[in-house]
């Protein structure tokens, strides 16, 4: 304890005349412009901008789109067929998703929300381990590690420390690998989403997060839920770059994500992306959208879904034909064919899994419980 | 606590399990209607009463608990509130400072912990802490406990972590008639209640009249659902119908099971619990929840404690195993079902004893 | 669910050219210009501005700070006496403490953290009940309705929704009342702050966040805590404006913390404040400065401590001479005379308290364990 | 559980509490700093390992327990984090994620309170959830319990809540020799441990060399801290000290006490402990927690349990009352302390029984 006598008791005399200081630890930390994000979402699609995209990338893109709408639709008829215990659609958002996906290098991260089994499958997950926990066999159905997928998280927000952790584990090893976190904007309000952003920049870590604003939390639509003017803007408060974009025109949001992460990977440190998009289909396969929002938003958006204004400008551009169409129509049901096919068989369970990995060695306790099981499921099978 | 005042204590024993006290006529509601109907009775009965949190409004809940309160009270009344757990119980405690009755609704049981340090840090010891200044009239009604093949996160049973912790009521309905009784009186109770509605008896029927409700329960009272002489099954929420179902079962078997719901955690009823297993001399305590740790160490300790020289055999536990909550295809295998119970009861020494 | 077929299977046929049009529910939802803090922390002391403060609020304000500084002086002089189990002191904080009390009016709610209890008897909390928690006797040791005051939050950050809450259900009620919460740099970090601030700008609830930024959550200084510009920054992320200002400057902190009172009492929402002032005194009186901050840093800020340059702007305008000083300081000393009397003197316990606020009504098994410690006591009392 | 590598596990018998085993010549160290030493040790050997937390830098944590890491092995292996413990362990689970094995510490154990969802619905999860992918080798150090005079939330007893939680290892030492051997295993343990410091013995002392630092405890084993043969006293952290003065003091009454230190609250070590209470025919458990729900509950119902019919009495709890931790100036009205143990030592019936 440094304790002094109050200053009042100082002799007063001759008081020199106060002039203004500035608090002596004060200064600006950072310049907040350049953190604030454009107030138009950026577009590419239809924009003089698009003249510089790569054809190839673009009609990559357009393929990748092709079969995530149909990965949600078939993995939303599995649900119908009982093969999903629930599905949580992407239908609308496939831009995000497949942008997420393809900004990354096989080296990197991607930390996905409980939505974006689809970001997974594009990253070349197998569809069918990326649907296990929502088939309902198991928990996450992949090794996290084989191919940079954190498991997908159902508590929102959770997974975004996680991303952090690991980037600033990465940048410590000398590793240059880059972290994408992906969020909803219902997510973007719990404490977690705060606490992550903050370490992020604290420790400029290589991470990126995207927010998918796809209009809704379940039921609960954005203006209950932030009277922020955008959630990128949310960024200039943890002194990291806020990036807006429109969530439905793939292309861009491909550049602002590749850049974001490029910026990362150069020591630049964390970038806070706003997608803006809609989610066409329910919350999931159990939800009535209907009783929250009318029909009539949802085909305002249909006209600009992301397939639709996508093979537009490649049409326009001749980039593609009725042939090109047809070719990536067919690798779609190509792959739906066998996810249904797959999915429709049961999977193999053993229920002496539940013992088997909740400590490394199985403790005493445990051993008895299972021991316990392993002779009930027995006496089932004598039975 | 304060009995709300809506008639007179219905005198619940043995039989009158899933049976609805007074009015034959009524057509079957299911408990998710009761709750929705206590709220809006106790609504209705004290404009200080707000129902909050995520998709509670428009939606009335992913279970459509609160169904209707939005239209019928205003949003101001049922609010759809930003995605925060700790910002919607921490908001809750400033609105109960100002004299509201915050019923705070947290979506599924994992998402509640978010919420834990506003929980057992301020609303479990405000009341302590001001001397009794600042009472929190607060529910959390937390729908809890599987069954129903939720993925991971939406099937934990956490009422472990809210019995640890004192200032806080636990209060559980097994029953259609119990879930209005029991959530009217913790709206009416000056004191917080965690209040741990079983998911999978969401919709589970009984004859109970959403027009005239019967009782209001007191929270604190254990119920003997099943009256028996051999042993006493001690079980609350989802449990209770599987020990019912045990109870008949063992009747085959030659064993006269008695059964207790408890209702309430906190306060614990142990008068009622005791009295059981002195007249029977032998108990299973069976709960969903993970036995290590879980509800059934304190019932059976402090059974055993009271009633250490009635007791023919240790007091059993049947729960959920060790483990994190099962993947749905393989919940089955963790849920203490019927047989676990009959064989938990098979052990409890009937050679040795009376 | 409405799942419908995918747009892919449209028949292409003539392409209408794509134009860019904005995602459908996009449009900017606030202009955040107005909501970002000035660059330079608001000062009054010393500059032009000052001619329009009342002379009586000045004078106010200085007898306030010079009491604020003799009760941090006898307090931490209370800790070492052993009459205080541990003293955070606002040695240096002063012009926050007062200025946040002064803002509000006798209906609205003061939200202390656990080092504002100089706040709170400058609110006109009783000094001794102000520090009951810090005595030791029990937790909190007034009625937070008499004077309107919370109590005092240790776990950092926690007290700002009860804040919002707080305001929320005035506002509902229709009363005008207006909640003040004070928190500290560290605390911006935590979950909660996010949480509450995001609540308060959906709700528009009438609630004043006052940050003080002292430099340090213990030793960890700001730099570790945060890379935004300003915490001030923040609001823009919650789509409230956030100001900036001088901590030590007593006038500016009243003049900007009434503003914002005001702004919010005729329902203008929240507003952020973040007040860059600085810790004089070690953490508590536990703690040993000395490692983590250097002697000189410390002197840099005692020239521009809040009594100082208060001090030196009236002495310059002749509002304030020897006479003025010596009643000021005698004030003081009484004030600080009675508290040490007061706190000299041991505190009435009663054991069996600890059993009678846990509940409205004490359940069995407290009633069995108070007597047993009822037994316990009386045979004590009887050995 | 892994057991690190620095010497042979030592044979911790009746007497040997507060002693360390081999080097007489070693000056007294305390708790703290046999800590701080096992925290180097393991930093010096596993470059993964990673020191975080508020104020453990340049501070060395507000115990000091941390003192000098820094220093020695620079900011990014001992690092100042934001003031956010959910943010603290998220961060750390990816960090886990890349393989390092973060020690993260949490100032006091109200403070954990933040970090509670990532700690229950990840931390204890993530091995099962990733089949054994991907391991969470955290140690969460939580500094737990009273008696040091600290104001509101600084002296809470959380263990209920962690023992509760399937996943997760609980362990507490008691003395200087366990707090360096049990870190050390903890660390190099590739499951997660909450790590619960008793505050009140940071100061406790032994003649423990940290130069040559003995054995390395493996996680599970309780020890016998006293040999007895009326009664078993079952305790753990900071209420071993207490039991063990009990035990003396009730010699002179006739009781010949047997004092067990759990060490390890999960995995729980059944063999050691029933070993004693089959052998003493009573037991009786001690802690600071409160005792409804609390740690005591299992430990007597498990016990009950397996060895009914070897006890004379039932198993009594001494723990802390069921309230809110009190302030400073009543505090020693709540911890259990030698006159409450032998309270419960002279109900267990000694009439009734041999
Ligand atoms: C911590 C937590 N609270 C609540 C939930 C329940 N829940 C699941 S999805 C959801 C809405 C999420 O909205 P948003 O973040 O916008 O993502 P979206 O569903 O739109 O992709 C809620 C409330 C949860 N999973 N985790
Ligand atoms: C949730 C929580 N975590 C940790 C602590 C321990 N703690 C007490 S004060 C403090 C530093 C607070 O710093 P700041 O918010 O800047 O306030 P200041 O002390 O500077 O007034 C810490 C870490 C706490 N009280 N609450
Ligand atoms: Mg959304
Ligand atoms: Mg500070």
């Amino acid at each position: 304890m440094q304790q002094r006598s109050s200053t009042v008791q100082e002799p007063p005399g001759a008081v020199p005349a106060y002039r203004p200081t500035p608090p002596p630890a004060w200064q600006p930390r950072t310049d907040p412009a350049p953190l604030l994000p454009d107030t138009e979402p950026l577009r590419v699609l239809g924009t003089d901008a698009v003249a510089d995209a790569d054809p190839a990338l673009l009609l990559r893109l357009y393929a990748e789109l092709i079969r995530g709408r149909r990965y949600n639709t078939q993995a939303t008829a599995l649900t119908k067929q009982g093969r999903l215990a629930v599905y949580p659609s992407t239908h609308g958002q496939e831009a995000c998703e497949i942008a997420a996906a393809l900004a990354l290098e096989e080296r990197d991260w991607l930390f996905p929300s409980y939505r974006d089994t689809l970001a997974a499958v594009a990253r070349g997950l197998d569809p069918v381990q990326a649907l296990t926990l929502l088939r309902g066999d198991w928990h996450t159905g992949y090794d996290p590690h084989e191919h940079r997928i954190a498991p997908l998280s159902t508590p929102l927000a959770t997974q975004l420390p996680h991303a952090v952790g690991l980037a600033h584990a990465a940048r410590l090893k000398g590793d240059d690998v880059v972290a994408l976190a992906m969020v909803g904007d219902g997510g973007t309000s719990e404490g977690d989403f705060h606490e992550a952003l903050n370490f992020a920049a604290v420790w400029q870590a290589p991470v990126v997060f995207l927010v998918q604003n796809n209009g809704f939390a379940i039921s609960v639509p954005l203006a209950k839920q932030t009277a922020a003017p955008s959630l990128a803007h949310k960024a200039v408060g943890y002194g990291m770059p806020g990036r807006l974009v429109d969530g439905n025109d793939a292309i861009a949001v491909h550049q602002v994500l590749t850049e974001a992460v490029a910026r990362a990977r150069r020591g630049g440190g964390p970038t806070l992306v706003e997608a803006i998009t809609y989610r066409i289909d329910a919350h999931t396969n159990a939800d009535d959208a209907t009783r929250y929002r009318a029909a009539g938003e949802v085909e305002t958006w249909r006209a600009h879904d992301p397939i639709l204004i996508l093979e537009r400008e490649l049409t326009e551009r001749g980039l593609l034909d009725e042939d090109g169409r047809r070719a990536a129509a067919e690798a779609a049901e190509t792959m739906a064919a066998e996810l249904r096919e797959r999915m429709n068989a049961d999977p193999v369970l053993n229920p002496m899994d539940l013992f088997s990995h909740v400590y490394a060695e199985q403790t005493t306790q445990l051993r008895e419980q299972a021991a316990q099981l392993r002779a009930e499921l027995e006496a089932e099978g004598e039975a | 606590m304060t009995t709300a005042t809506t008639g007179p204590t219905a005198d619940r024993t043995a039989g009158n399990a899933g049976k609805g006290g007074k009015a034959g006529k009524a057509k079957p509601a299911t408990m998710a209607q009761a709750l929705q109907r206590a709220m809006r009775d106790a609504m209705a009965e004290d404009p200080t009463v707000h129902v909050m949190g995520e998709d509670v409004g428009t939606l009335g809940g992913v279970f459509r608990v609160t169904d209707g309160l939005a239209k019928e009270f205003g949003e101001d009344r049922c609010t759809d509130t930003p995605l925060a757990e700790a910002g919607i119980l921490g908001a809750a405690v400033g609105m109960a400072m100002y004299g509201l009755r915050p019923v705070v609704e947290m979506q599924f049981d994992a998402f509640a912990y978010p919420a834990f340090e506003q929980l057992i840090s301020h609303v479990a010891k405000m009341r302590n802490r001001t001397r009794g200044a600042m009472p929190m009239p607060i529910v959390i009604r937390v729908p809890y406990g599987g069954g129903i093949g939720g993925v991971e996160h939406h099937s934990d049973s956490s009422e472990a972590y809210y019995m640890a912790t004192p200032g806080l009521h636990v209060v559980t309905p097994a029953t259609v008639e119990d879930a209005y009784g029991l959530l009217r009186a913790a709206i009416a109770s000056d004191d917080p209640v965690v209040f741990l509605e079983p998911k999978r008896l969401y919709w589970s029927k009984s004859d109970w009249s959403p027009e005239a409700p019967a009782a209001v329960e007191p929270i604190g009272k254990a119920v003997v659902r099943r009256r028996g002489t051999g042993a006493t099954l001690i079980t609350y929420g989802p449990s209770v119908p599987v020990c019912l179902e045990a109870a008949e079962a063992a009747q085959a078997e030659g064993w006269d099971l008695e059964v207790v719901d408890l209702r309430s955690l906190v306060p614990f009823d142990d008068e009622t619990v005791c009295a059981s297993v002195r007249r029977t001399g032998r108990a299973v305590v069976v709960h969903e929840s993970t036995g290590f740790g879980g509800p059934g160490a304190e019932i059976a300790a402090r059974v055993t404690e009271r009633c250490f020289h009635h007791l023919e055999a240790p007091v059993l536990r049947v729960a959920g195993f060790d483990i994190p909550y099962p993947p749905p295809m393989l919940e089955r295998h963790h849920l203490p079902g019927v047989d676990r119970v009959l064989d938990a009861v098979a052990r409890l020494q009937w050679e040795a004893g009376s």
